[in-house]
């Protein structure tokens, strides 16, 4: 992880897009402080059926710069709100599988009520702010990208 | 078209739905001075891009910026289609 | 982990009581089916301080057959109000350091607000109802069971 | 005290602060047949315990109860102090 760490100097957070499988295990052992009570964890887990459609496969692109410096900024905003003590966050690039995670996120803070809080202020801020897309591959061979079929969305 | 005319060239990288549709990850375009906006335009033109311009987000040199933006020389641009992470 | 599940037939979740360090990599490992889009895990940490005293080591005890009984109860609530399609919970008891994890609580769901909610509220109710008790050492010596001094509380 | 007077014979099991207070972890009792309450009354003022009946919780056969439960002969009781979990 310290290739990225560099980046981060002005948050106590870690952030990187990866094309490799996310090991979760080392990515906890990067939260928690002695001063810490709490630590929580999201995983976005790729799921067999989306909006009833059955999903064979996923693929993921970003913009890696550019997510970057959202995710700093997510970070930021979130460290102000909710008192996070560390942050790590990887989001998966790349073709997936069911069951594959394709987003961490973790979080560890002195109390447990900031650790959820801010927790899932993050992932949820990840999802509608990241440059990252998703094209869903499904059973019957059709595929999608993820949220570019609402041709009028609104910014 | 007056001499007056000034041309800039800029790079454009294309993502997702906007990397299929024009068929190509970057690509840099030499073209007359002007917004994001106009920008986009062209290039909705040109590709028959789907998605319309109220359905996307614009950077330029890694800044979120607002499509009223004048492009300068050596600008580098991703215009952000719809976001689906996690 | 086997030899408590077959106590837990009637929710999908698995709880214990253990001497031993929680080996959250193995529990995580219990989460998530191929419908399931979101886990959400809890780690409790024994912090170096508490309500302002600097905390040395703390010992927690257990009354495992009512704690079993309650957890089932807890989960069963859970899983009805948040559809939680598997849960794992393991409270540690003993003599623990600062940095130590307590508690861990896993969730999975379809979508993630459950899951953060489901977690919260598991780890919620496991800390007013399990019959646990911590023991707080602190660095001056002195020591005290939590909760125990509130001689009026009321049920 | 009349000849008829039913005794039962119990087991308390005893934790945290209610253990370090009565000295032992468990113990079998024999005594006049009462209320889950009767016996924690009996038991605070034999060995003082600091916690007031309003402070604990009473389970018997691993069921937790009523104050006003009648105690049956070889009941398994534990007196759940003020629990503090995670």
């Amino acid at each position: 992880m310290a290739e990225n760490n560099c980046t981060l100097k002005t948050t106590p957070g870690y952030f990187a897009v990866s094309e490799h499988i996310i090991d979760v295990a080392a990515l906890r052992a990067a939260l928690g402080s002695e001063a810490d009570g709490a630590v929580v964890t999201f995983e976005g887990i790729v799921r067999n059926h989306n909006e009833g459609k059955p999903v064979r496969s996923l693929f993921y692109e970003a913009c890696s710069e550019l997510a970057q410096g959202e995710a700093e900024a997510i970070f930021q905003e979130a460290e102000a709100r909710f008192g996070l003590t560390r942050i790590v966050c990887v989001h998966r690039v790349g073709a997936l599988n069911v069951g594959d995670t394709a987003v961490f996120v973790g979080v560890s803070t002195a109390h447990r009520g900031e650790s959820f809080d801010g927790c899932r202020f993050i992932i949820d801020a990840i999802k509608h702010r990241l440059p990252i897309w998703k094209k869903e591959e499904y059973l019957d061979g059709s595929s999608n990208w993820v949220n570019c079929q609402c041709r009028e969305d609104s910014p | 078209m007056s001499a007056q005319t000034k041309t800039i060239t800029v790079t454009i990288r294309y993502f997702a739905l906007l990397r299929e549709e024009t068929g190509k990850a970057s690509e840099t375009l030499t073209l007359e001075q002007g917004t994001l906006a106009d920008l986009y335009k062209h290039l909705q033109e040109r590709y028959k891009l789907s998605l319309p311009i109220g359905a996307i987000r614009a950077a330029v040199n890694n800044r979120f910026c607002s499509w009223q933006t004048d492009l300068g020389e050596g600008a580098e641009i991703v215009f952000v289609p719809p976001v689906a992470g996690g």
